[in-house]
């Protein structure tokens, strides 16, 4: 049982390995140029108006809500997938009892005009 | 880069360096998408399927400053437009390099009057000069290649810190 | 001279005293400034929906009425065209506007004043809209100079680069 | 340059609503360097969260005072700078000042060249509804549209420099007819391109007509009524798509327009997606004239015989002395119109391109002002994206067609 994990941990390994070098050796040897001018929010060229950090309206958040809400869904299905033989019809009726339940949040969400935007 | 003012001139450790960093910048050289007036619409049919400037490692034109290593300035740049113009060119990461592409960004062009910069050389340092008006598609691949061996050509000691 | 725009005309000069002229077939009114809302408003009302173009010229050494504004007005339902042109005096120029009327005068008439420096009076906003906001001068007037520069050949290439500004890193 | 110029919201007052002042909208630059304004527009949206509350253009940013500059150059020299105008309707320009010129100082045109005329006009305005075709299928994510139209807008490139030697900025039609006769192969090349075209705009039909994404994006978007629109000015394909059918070539005939039959596409709603219809259509009526101006091409000189405006062939040089002496007036002197001022209309793939020409009888324009279609059909995009989505106004922008060097001149 031990192996299979120990996969796991060297596939994470290794991924954050390379995502460490690559940026890394970008920051280490890079030269460091920073002007004033390059520090400036980019707005196509013009100067930004007003000061930087503005209130942002309630309905971001909620979209950001939702979408984590269905993304960490999707999460479960993984470990679900591996061990799918195993599992044999109770974890093919125990999942779509999962899904079951969230589409029923989604469907509240939508009637509920939580998709619209306005 | 940091490395060159470390490294200098270390023979062949550093030519193998410089062969691998400029082989990496030539292939994938990633315009700002810049287009200003009638040479944009020249640059848009050198990018699209028919001569395809995709086919020398510009594959995409990244619309913000922040991701592109060459700025194309297409068109005739105006009064208005030179500040803005400066203010792109100061946003773009290190490596960066310019092609002025058309009588207009090169020399004023057709315009010598109160209202076009005669010439994009006052407002950004200029590393290619494409004549035409606007130039063909092939003239800007080929502008393109000159900066390609431009690049190829640059050694590490003499990048300034 | 189409027909249909006779009895147009004839309402015109008897209600605003404008003088009719023809050119090349172009039929055109020449107005004096205060009663141009009146006329733009009639003239709208009579089926000139569309202001095709609003723009000036200016005759330089004559002072007395140094600008002459041009009002292009298309007619879609009688397909008639009638030019409106209004003198205004050169020491501050200014007319009424009329983008209250036909909306599109709005820009139009900014860019009178930026290019020639007539004010509309009841401008919404009267801004420059072409030339960089803090601009000194009216570009399109003829004592303004086209701002020609001496091109760089190879014979006087090296004064130029003197005095050239290039751009430092 | 002006560096760095900190802007508050506070001088920007008499500009936008109560609530950006108290901080609640956010001002936002969709400034001169942006993938969806077709161009250097800036325009300066006030945001509530996605929904654009204000939306304030500025332009001027590809300013070229081309009108000043006209009047310091000769009728002859002043056509160049007409191609610069708007570069997606090069040939239309140039038609549109020979035009002018031509009312200016009653010059006659041969039969020849009025129907190339008509043909190379139709062609640049099927390349420029491609390009729009491409770059605002393009906002909308459909990308392989892009690929697709510049395809097609080779064929007429080609075609264009076959017949002037210069893909976009031609100056081949000049007062009096035009440069030089068409080349032998110029009648083989349409005729192909006639061929193939119309299976082409049947596959962007197929492609985008009934697809449901592109019906979501632009169906019901940026609507204007008819009135709204001719009160902004407004003319070309938005004002037919509003439902009125005013085209100058069926309502003002210029170049001989009277003589081809076809039909002028108008829709009722006015929304982005009755733009997009009336837009493909007109491809498709451009084909049909040309079909038909090909057919009955005449034949003849391509150059009208009077010496005073018009600059005689190369080969009458070294023959007559008058024509030398014509030549040598023409092109140095140039040739004194006569006094006085006109308006002379073409309908541009964007609305009325109208030229107004006042000459005080000297060899150079003393005033030529540019109506140019975009600067009006710009002035309705506030009122068409108030309560708008900023994703919608790409939308709405991508169906004005706005051409920059058109609307700044």
């Amino acid at each position: 049982m031990l192996l299979e994990y120990a996969a796991i941990a060297a596939f994470v390994l290794v991924t954050t390995l390379i995502g460490f070098i690559a940026i890394g050796l970008g920051t280490i040897f890079g030269p460091k140029r920073a002007s004033e001018k390059k520090g400036m929010p980019y707005e196509s060229g013009m100067d930004p108006i007003g000061p930087g950090t503005r209130r942002m309206p309630v309905r971001f958040y909620l979209i950001a809500v939702l979408f984590i809400l269905f993304d960490i869904e999707t999460v479960f299905f993984l470990p679900w997938a591996l061990v799918f033989r195993q599992l044999g019809l109770f974890g093919l009726v125990e999942m779509f009892l999962f899904i079951a339940i969230l589409l029923v949040g989604y469907f509240y969400a939508w009637k509920k005009g939580a998709l619209e935007w306005e | 880069m940091g490395i060159e003012q470390k490294l200098g001139n270390l023979g062949v450790a550093t030519t193998t360096l410089e062969q691998a960093v400029a082989w990496s910048r030539t292939n994938a050289m990633w315009p700002m998408l810049f287009g200003l007036a009638c040479c944009a619409i020249e640059m848009m049919s050198a990018q699209a399927a028919h001569y395809d400037m995709s086919r020398f490692g510009m594959e995409l034109m990244r619309p913000s400053p922040r991701q592109s290593d060459l700025m194309i300035v297409a068109g005739r740049v105006t009064r208005k437009m030179a500040p803005v113009l400066r203010r792109l060119y100061d946003q773009m990461p290190e490596p960066k390099w310019v092609i002025s592409m058309g009588d207009c960004a090169s020399c004023g062009g057709v315009f010598n009057n109160y209202a076009i910069v005669q010439g994009v050389d006052e407002v950004v340092p200029v590393d290619v000069y494409v004549a035409g008006c606007p130039p063909r598609p092939e003239a800007l691949i080929h502008g393109v290649l000159r900066l390609y061996e431009k690049v190829q050509a640059m050694k590490f000691a003499e990048v300034k810190s | 001279m189409e027909m249909k725009i006779q009895p147009i005309l004839e309402k015109l000069e008897k209600e605003f005293g404008a003088a009719v002229s023809e050119y090349r077939g172009d039929t055109s009114l020449v107005l004096t400034g205060e009663k141009i809302v009146a006329a733009c408003q009639r003239l709208q009302n009579l089926g000139f929906e569309l202001l095709s173009a609003l723009t000036a010229v200016d005759y330089w050494p004559e002072e007395k009425p140094r600008f002459h504004v041009i009002y292009q007005m298309t007619s879609i339902s009688l397909n008639l065209v009638l030019t409106l042109r209004v003198p205004v005096p050169g020491i501050n120029p200014s007319l009424p506007t009329i983008s209250h009327i036909y909306r599109n005068a709005n820009w139009r008439e900014r860019e009178l004043w930026d290019m020639f420096g007539i004010k509309f009076l009841g401008h919404p906003d009267l801004r420059r809209i072409l030339m960089p906001a803090d601009w000194e001068g009216h570009p399109l007037r003829k004592d303004y100079p086209l701002g020609y520069e001496e091109p760089q050949f190879t014979f006087n290439y090296e004064e130029i680069n003197l005095r050239k500004p290039y751009a430092k890193e | 340059m002006p560096d760095i110029q900190e802007i508050t919201v506070q001088d920007l007052k008499h500009l936008v609503s109560e609530r950006a002042i108290q901080g609640e909208t956010v001002l936002l630059n969709m400034g001169p360097q942006h993938p969806s304004t077709h161009g250097v527009l800036r325009l300066l949206l006030e945001l509530d969260g996605e929904t654009v509350v204000n939306c304030i253009p500025d332009i001027g940013f590809l300013h070229t005072g081309i009108e000043k500059n006209m009047e310091a150059k000769t009728y002859a020299k002043a056509e160049v700078m007409s191609d610069r105008l708007d570069y997606m309707n090069t040939v239309g320009n140039n038609l549109a000042y020979a035009l002018a010129v031509e009312k200016l100082v009653d010059l006659d045109v041969p039969a020849r060249a009025q129907s190339i005329r008509v043909i190379l006009a139709e062609l640049q305005r099927f390349a420029s509804h491609l390009v729009w075709l491409g770059t605002s299928a393009l906002d909308l994510a459909a990308m392989s549209m892009f690929l697709y139209c510049f395809r097609e807008r080779e064929y007429i490139l080609d075609v264009m420099e076959m017949c002037s030697g210069q893909r976009m900025m031609t100056t081949y039609i000049r007062p009096g007819g035009l440069w030089r006769d068409v080349p032998v192969e110029f009648e083989a090349a349409v005729r192909d391109i006639l061929k193939k075209f119309p299976k082409r705009i049947d596959e962007y039909e197929a492609l985008l007509t009934r697809n449901p994404l592109m019906l979501d994006r632009t169906y019901g978007i940026g609507k204007l009524t008819g009135e709204e629109c001719l009160n902004f000015g407004v003319t070309g394909p938005m004002l037919r798509a509003s439902g009125i059918a005013w085209d100058l070539r069926k309502d003002r005939p210029y170049c001989g327009y009277e003589q081809y039959d076809f039909k002028v596409p108008t829709r009722a709603e006015g929304d982005v997606y009755a733009r997009y219809l009336v837009r493909l259509e007109e491809m498709r009526q451009a084909l049909k004239i040309v079909q038909q101006a090909l057919d009955k091409l005449p034949l003849g000189p391509v150059r009208s015989q009077n010496r005073k405006y018009v600059p005689p062939p190369r080969s009458e040089i070294g023959v007559s002395m008058e024509a030398l002496i014509h030549h040598f007036k023409l092109w140095t002197e140039g040739f004194a119109a006569s006094k006085g001022a006109i308006y002379s209309a073409v309908e541009s793939p964007r609305g009325e391109l109208g030229v107004y020409l006042e000459s005080d009888g000297g060899p150079k324009p003393y005033r030529i002002h540019w109506r140019t279609p975009s600067f009006d059909n710009l002035q309705s995009l506030p009122a068409m994206s108030k309560g708008v989505l900023v994703a919608d106004l790409v939308a709405i922008i991508g169906s004005v067609d706005i051409v920059l060097g058109d609307v700044d001149r």
